[in-house]
């Protein structure tokens, strides 16, 4: 009974996380352009989509910059992470409560204030001022990832490393570097996520030879969101959710495949 | 062997991005638009302390909605198997990688007053509701998409509380709720204010949703910076102004929240 | 005693996953005594306690307390606390709290009076002082106090105890054995203890229950399982023994290592094989050709109180203990006299159930 | 498709730039270009081709956002599409280059009706690009009677069925026209007058929106709504119930004109990019795509006769000269105007009077509990320690 | 032995924030020795330990390997390695992978060797089957084959090893430490092991090396460390004792509990005053007009191998091991020959040294 209630509860919730999305894709396959009202199917929104280099240049350029900014911060609060850990207390404690800034500091006034530091500094605004600022929005997600893998692992392992032969180099590559992936991986996720969907702050730091999707489609809102763009939505969607089936299916394989192996050596 | 230089060129660019930067906003609200030293702005700020004030509401109402929605559904998770957890995990993830204005444009079809929800109700005879254009559908909007920032941090801290703990409440005479309130909800506070962080700040400062749903008449403070800096007046200064105001109230709100515990660890509770 | 009995596991049965995990467990126990349940690793000690506790309910089978059925009742409306295998304590409460907890959930006891309890546990544990430490800064030792102490202040009829000293260190453990046995004569309540360290089981208990794979072996006061073990195994994991092939000739004639001697065992089949079980501090160690054997020393280990002499004699060897030196080779004689040679009948052999399932 | 036939009059004027590798940064309303399909050219990609000067293309959604980003300096763009009040703006700032009209021939195309106007005169800085009235757009089904006046949006009978412009100089100029005022006034009185009409019509209104206008006005969502004329064409073709009006007061006319700001790098090669939008098979597929109406009347001729024709898109020239044309406003009256839009779209009144009280008694019972508290861990910390 | 000095600490010292941890250690340790540091929780063990690991370097002093001193020679250039306290596996490895861990390190053996090195250790530490194994899913025992394993893999010429089976139960403790010390006898190696409990030092080292506060106490063979304890301290440490006030009138006569007796110990000064440590296996008992004490019996629990008895002799009490049982309250009579009787001169009192500093 109480299963019951807490699986349709669990339906519940993502019914309301989905429902928009459904209908976005539904859309999709609109003949018209209208957004409310279904005139019939028709794929030509895909086809529209495929010559569209506004919106493909805008995707692959979303794409680039979520891509190089995560990985850039991935590292960057990784080492971070790291350095941080090692310090003492009082320190650490400042240094997180300052890192901790970003997280609470409403994104418009994070974009305002980067555009007038770039002002000032004098950087053209482009594809550069747009990597800056998503790594600096970035890094926070990445350093509050890592830091509590930090935190559980044993630090015997890295002596333990040594103690093996390991320069500590190789004990960092070798031993800390696996056992804090998990917390490494979240962090890049989340980096990657965010910056996929930032509107506030890129709107603010982009340029003239390169716009993100976000701002693509914020710009259509005098005439209207083309469903071009619902079309490639639907597509990243359909795209990322078979991944997902896919990496899942995977490990269940392996974890079974692993469990047979070891049957057969006992 | 503690390195701890390895921090440094994070420090550097915290220095250059986060803490300059803001310094910048600070002295434009204390200058007008010559650049002579001023605190006009911040008189001028004052003016628009009702529309601070719907948004704060506004915002704490969508708070304790997600609190309240997201609360069980983390718990619930937490006590999945391993895998199913990864599986909930990342389905709450997922639309986060579809585009918010989108998502949000979506709202719209479904909420209208010939939208879909109003449609499936008129098969039933019933409505059509008015559900569009009013304040209840800015906190719609809000909850919609920051729900998933409530539940991760919840779900985080959740699953790191013990089995055990809970069985150790029971043996000393708690029933399931006081086991509830006197283990569960003390014990997953830290990820409680990590969510509340994560969800009040957006929603404070939002501005897209509050024109897209609220039909445009519900204004929020991120509205009012947002027409500073891309609106008709033009006015950084004020804008800075105002944003430097919301600053404070997000501070002055997390202070009053993070008191439950004094300071806790805020670290990790975003996963 | 046994009009006495607070406890009564009934022809106990749980399943987990489809694998049988107590087998019928019957049981007594009786109020105001200490029973140890003693067992290795997996055998079900942890799974009988939280039957007791509430926590599972059996597939099969009754618990009473008091004579009252207890199955279905929550572990909240138990008068039964449980000192829990790591502790388990709120570490979002301070010493004084986790003590303070389950009075303030079940009592309306004023304000002062719950102070004065949590207090006399505090002293009770030796643990004054340390009212607003957090547990997580406490020893392995200290925090084992709190879980004994927020458990105690309620005072329940029974305490239940699962492995409690498993984590702490040799020294530690030898003294909050005593300090766990003065609190249990002090405060006259039930005690119910589960551990797989055989002397501490002796040292402690009342009674002990040995259990091996969801089955109860024997029940009985520590002298009777050390003295009179019912099989091999019990033997064997009661104390460190010398486990040997024998045949049952005839009433008090049993034949061992190539020799028939006296015995004190009777009522075995003829020509039964049978486990005979020697303890090492047993032999008695003579010139060669002056024991019942004659063996060969191999090993020898300096133990403190005494040396551990491993012996062999043909292809066997022996575990003799002894307080006297013998160079490794030497010859010697070992002797055993009847009283100390325990004749047992042979367990069923290991998985017979198992393979019955299968087949 | 068929690789689209163009035939510039002078290709050598097209060729200069071939070869030097040259680039210009495009920023344009969004959805505001023909980029191909449907019989359609790609305007970028036919003019990267035919000059070799690549085309950085990005995209804005409010003429304040693209003074904001110009005035920010972060970006150096070539060419830009403000309307005519931001040209004047601009302008005024030094923010414009002046046009070379000899490398711009095609300029010669422009309706002359558009070279004398009010934010411009004499396009020395500004070839218009579009043009359009704002017009109310209706649904002849629910409102039978004819509509002559700003007054319907007015009407009490039509609650909730009325949307409103969300950017404030549209509304306010709508408030003034209704008043019977110039839509560029600068007197506090007047905008005073037009703030408190504009407050009259908010219980009136569904909802203050921009491109929500096109799905709700199609999908019988509202019945009412002032929007820009060639977007209502594109809304009748999808909802047949609906039909314009234009009010007997007058309207906007607005013009989106090409610019280059000043500090470009490349003027020679924008005003190229700028004389090619105004090729005549250029600007009518453009002009196809977006459904404004072109000023160029080259383009003109090569449109549908049915669009030609179409007294939506061409108005006569009565109403023309009734319309009037936004210019920059003073600063201090932009000011003014951001204040009294907020105290407009603020003042929905009862939620705000009573969300007050809740919002500080909450904070004040977070306050005092976690003082309490705080104060009982002291109190105990003292009776324990005694 | 000594010209076989494998190890040599000379006049090691330590400081951690201001605070001394170890106080000139010196220490040779030889080739193919066993030796165990013994003490108390906090005494500088693991410190010393990780000097010689290389994992901290001394304020003071110098450590020689073989004749070239080390110092700041880094833990991955030595030929040494360690078992670690709480094993310090790689979780995301699994068996195999631990264990193959060093040899992928340092050499370029051939895939091939290194799998047959690894099957070999596998085989020394019986976890043959457990390759593909998650570190995470094995016991405890289990895991400390493992560590053991993947330090020995690297044919270190001395092995550390820091209180391996602190963490195992005692069953699984007695196994490993036979285990231990046959590993170490086959490999023919160093063994450097670190215990606080007494009886596994006794087991199985060469020598055992007795510290406590960051000062080494003594030095020597289980025997001699057993039989001979320098102090009280060592004394009753080293197994459970009886230490009582004494006088030392004059050569083999000392005072205490108020009888003056007969003893072996001679060269103190007149009148010291001294701890006279007596074992309680050392006891005999006797009616009570016969002994050379008079006493009643307090309580008695059953220990196994013997009974322990608590008596009390006016004020005192005594420890007694016993094989008999006696009631509570029985009067017994206690003797103890001349040879048991044990004679330390008092320890300095605690803190001395510190008094010292701060003045
Ligand atoms: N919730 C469960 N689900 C499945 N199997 C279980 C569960 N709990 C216990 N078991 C299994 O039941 C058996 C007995 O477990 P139990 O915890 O009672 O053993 P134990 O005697 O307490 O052992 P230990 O000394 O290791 O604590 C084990 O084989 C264990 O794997
Ligand atoms: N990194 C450190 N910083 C400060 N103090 C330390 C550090 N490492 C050890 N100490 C202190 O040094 C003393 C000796 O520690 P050490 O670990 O050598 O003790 P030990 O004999 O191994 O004890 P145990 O049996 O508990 O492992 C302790 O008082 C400990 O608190
Ligand atoms: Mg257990
Ligand atoms: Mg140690």
């Amino acid at each position: 009974m109480s299963k019951w209630l807490s699986r349709s509860y669990i339906g519940l919730v993502l019914t309301f996380l989905y429902a928009p999305i459904f209908v976005l894709i539904l859309y999709s396959f609109n003949q018209s352009k209208s957004r409310g009202h279904w005139t019939g199917f028709s794929l030509r929104w895909y086809e529209k989509l495929f010559h569209n280099d506004a919106i493909l240049n805008a995707f692959m350029t979303t794409l680039l910059v979520a891509v190089i900014a995560s990985v850039i911060a991935t590292v960057l609060g990784t080492a971070a992470a790291i350095g941080i850990h090692n310090m003492r207390k009082r320190s650490r404690t400042a240094i997180m409560n300052i890192t901790y800034l970003p997280v609470i500091n409403p994104e418009i006034v994070m974009g305002v204030s980067l555009m007038l530091l770039f002002v000032l500094m004098g950087i053209k605004f482009g594809l550069i001022t747009l990597i800056l600022a998503h790594i600096t929005f970035n890094l926070p997600y990445v350093i509050l990832s890592v830091m509590p893998k930090l935190r559980q692992m044993d630090h015997y392992l890295f002596e333990a490393a040594m103690d093996l032969g390991c320069t500590p180099l190789q004990a960092f590559m070798k031993v800390t570097l696996p056992e804090i992936m998990p917390g490494i991986v979240t962090g890049f996720l989340m980096a990657f996520t965010f910056s996929l969907d930032d509107f506030n702050i890129s709107y603010f730091v982009s340029g003239d030879k390169f716009q993100t999707l976000p701002i693509l489609i914020y710009s259509m809102t005098r005439k209207r969101v083309s469903p071009e763009i619902n079309a490639l939505s639907a597509i990243i969607f359909i795209v990322v959710l078979l991944v997902l089936i896919l990496v899942n299916i995977n490990d269940v394989r392996r974890e079974k495949e692993l469990r047979k192996k070891e049957d057969a050596l006992r | 062997m503690k390195v701890k230089a390895t921090a440094s060129p994070y420090l550097l660019w915290m220095a250059l991005f986060i803490i300059i930067p803001l310094g910048l906003v600070a002295y434009f609200s204390v200058t007008d638009r010559l650049g002579n030293f001023s605190l006009e702005n911040y008189r001028a700020s004052l003016a628009y302390s009702p529309v601070i004030f719907n948004s704060i509401w506004l915002a704490i109402i969508a708070t304790v909605i997600c609190l309240i929605l997201a609360y069980p559904l983390a718990y619930n998770f937490s006590r999945k198997s391993a895998n199913h957890q990864r599986t909930l995990i990342l389905l709450i993830m997922l639309p986060m990688w579809m585009n918010f204005l989108l998502r949000t444009y979506a709202w719209m079809t479904l909420l209208e007053n010939n939208g879909l929800i109003n449609r499936f109700f008129g098969l039933f005879g019933l409505g059509p509701f008015e559900m569009i254009n009013t304040s209840g559908a800015v906190v719609l909007g809000m909850v919609y998409n920051y729900l998933p920032f409530m539940i991760l941090p919840l779900y985080s801290v959740m699953t790191k509380i013990d089995h055990s703990l809970i069985e150790a409440a029971q043996d000393l005479g708690c029933n399931s709720i006081q086991v509830l309130k006197n283990v569960i909800i003390p014990l997953s506070m830290p990820g409680v204010t990590t969510g509340v962080t994560m969800v009040f700040v957006p929603a404070v400062s939002t501005f897209v949703i509050s024109r897209m749903l609220g039909g445009g008449s519900n204004m929020l403070i991120g509205d009012l910076i947002e027409m500073q800096f891309l609106g008709n007046a033009y006015n950084p200064n004020l804008g800075s102004a105002l944003s430097m105001v919301l600053m404070v109230i997000i501070l002055i709100c997390m202070a009053l929240t993070n008191m439950f515990e004094g300071v806790e660890e805020k670290e990790g509770m975003l996963l | 005693m046994h009009k006495n009995t607070l406890i009564s596991l009934k022809n106990i049965s749980v399943e987990f996953d489809g694998e049988k995990i107590l087998n019928g467990i019957n049981l007594d126990i009786n109020d105001k005594e200490f029973v140890t349940l003693l067992g290795p690793s997996g055998c079900g000690k942890t799974t009988t306690l939280r039957i007791i506790g509430g926590f599972i309910d059996p597939d099969q089978g009754d618990v009473f307390f008091d004579g009252v059925r207890l199955n279905g009742v929550p572990p909240y409306k138990r008068h039964i606390n449980t000192v829990f295998q790591r502790y388990a304590l709120f570490p979002h409460l301070n010493v004084y709290e986790n003590i303070e907890f389950g009075l303030k959930i079940n009592k309306k006891l004023p304000e002062s009076e719950r102070k004065a309890l949590v207090k006399e546990m505090l002293a009770l544990v030796n643990l004054k002082g340390f009212e607003l430490r957090k547990v997580t800064q406490l020893s392995g030792g200290q925090q084992q106090r709190v879980a004994i102490a927020r458990a105690l202040v309620n005072h329940p009829r029974v305490l239940l105890l699962d492995e409690p000293l498993g984590a702490l260190d040799l020294k530690l453990r030898k003294e909050m054995q005593i300090e766990l046995k003065r609190i249990q004569q002090r405060l006259n309540i039930t005690f119910i203890y589960v551990t797989h360290d055989q002397e501490e089981a002796l040292t402690m208990s009342d009674r002990v229950i040995v259990m091996k794979d969801g089955n109860i072996l024997q029940i009985g006061s520590p002298t009777d399982i050390y003295n009179e073990p019912v099989n091999a195994f019990v033997a064997d994991f009661i104390g460190e023994s010398n486990i040997l092939d024998g045949i049952m000739h005839e009433d008090y004639l049993v034949e061992f290592a190539g020799k028939k001697l006296e015995c004190v065992d009777f009522g075995f089949a003829k020509k039964e094989a049978v486990d005979v079980v020697i303890r090492p501090e047993d032999w008695k160690i003579s010139a060669s050709e002056q024991g019942q054997f004659s063996a060969i020393v191999d090993s020898i280990i300096f133990k403190g109180v005494h040396w551990e002499i491993i012996a062999k004699h043909d292809d066997l060897s022996f575990m003799i203990h002894t307080t006297q030196k013998y160079e490794v080779g030497t010859s010697i004689g070992m002797s055993v006299v009847p009283e100390d040679i325990h004749i047992m009948h042979k367990m069923p052999p290991e998985g017979d159930s198992k393979q019955e399932e299968e087949a | 498709t068929p690789a689209y036939a163009f035939e510039p009059k002078d290709q050598n004027y097209y060729e200069r730039f071939q070869g030097k590798g040259i680039s210009i940064s495009v920023y344009n309303w969004g959805e505001y270009i023909c980029n191909g399909g449907d019989g359609l050219m790609n305007v970028n990609e036919e003019f990267t081709k035919l000059t070799d000067i690549k085309v950085n293309y990005t995209n804005y959604a409010t003429n304040e956002e693209l003074y904001a980003k110009m005035k920010s300096g972060g970006s150096n763009y070539d060419v830009i599409f403000p309307s005519d009040y931001m040209i004047a703006r601009m302008m005024k700032e030094n923010m414009l280059a002046p046009l070379n009209h000899e490398n711009i021939p095609n300029a010669s195309y422009i309706n002359p009706l558009f070279h004398d106007n009010s934010y411009d005169p004499g396009n020395v800085y500004s070839i218009p690009y579009t043009w359009g009235t704002v017009v109310i757009i209706y649904n002849k089904n629910k409102i039978k009677e004819p509509i002559e006046s700003w007054q319907v949006l007015w009407d009490e009978r039509y609650k909730n069925e009325i949307l409103m412009f969300s950017n404030s100089r549209d509304a306010f100029g709508i408030a003034l026209k209704a008043l019977g005022y110039s839509l560029n006034s600068e007197d506090p009185k007047e905008l005073r007058e037009a703030t408190d009409l504009l407050k009259e019509q908010k219980p009136f209104v569904q909802s203050y929106v921009m491109d929500q206008i096109f799905d709700k006005m199609e999908a019988n969502e509202a019945m009412i709504a002032p929007y820009y004329a060639g977007d209502a064409i594109s809304m009748m073709e999808s909802n047949e119930d609906l039909a314009v009006a234009f009010p007997k007061e007058g309207t906007n006319l607005f013009v989106d004109a090409v610019c280059i700001p000043a500090n470009s790098d490349n003027q020679e090669a924008a005003e190229m990019y700028i004389n090619f939008l105004n090729e005549p098979k250029v600007a009518a597929d453009n002009i196809e795509y977006i459904g404004y109406s072109s000023p160029n009347l080259a383009a003109f001729d090569l449109l549908d006769e049915e669009i030609q024709n179409n007294e939506i898109i061409y108005p006569s020239m009565e109403i023309l000269e009734q319309s009037e044309q936004f210019i920059n406003l003073s600063d201090e009256t932009n000011l003014r105007m951001d204040q009294l839009w907020t105290e407009v779209l603020a003042s929905k009144g009862s939620f705000l009077s009573w969300g007050f009280a809740p919002v500080v008694t909450i904070l004040a019972l977070f306050a005092t509990k976690n003082w309490m508290k705080y104060n009982r861990r002291k109190k105990r910390k003292r009776m324990v320690d005694e």
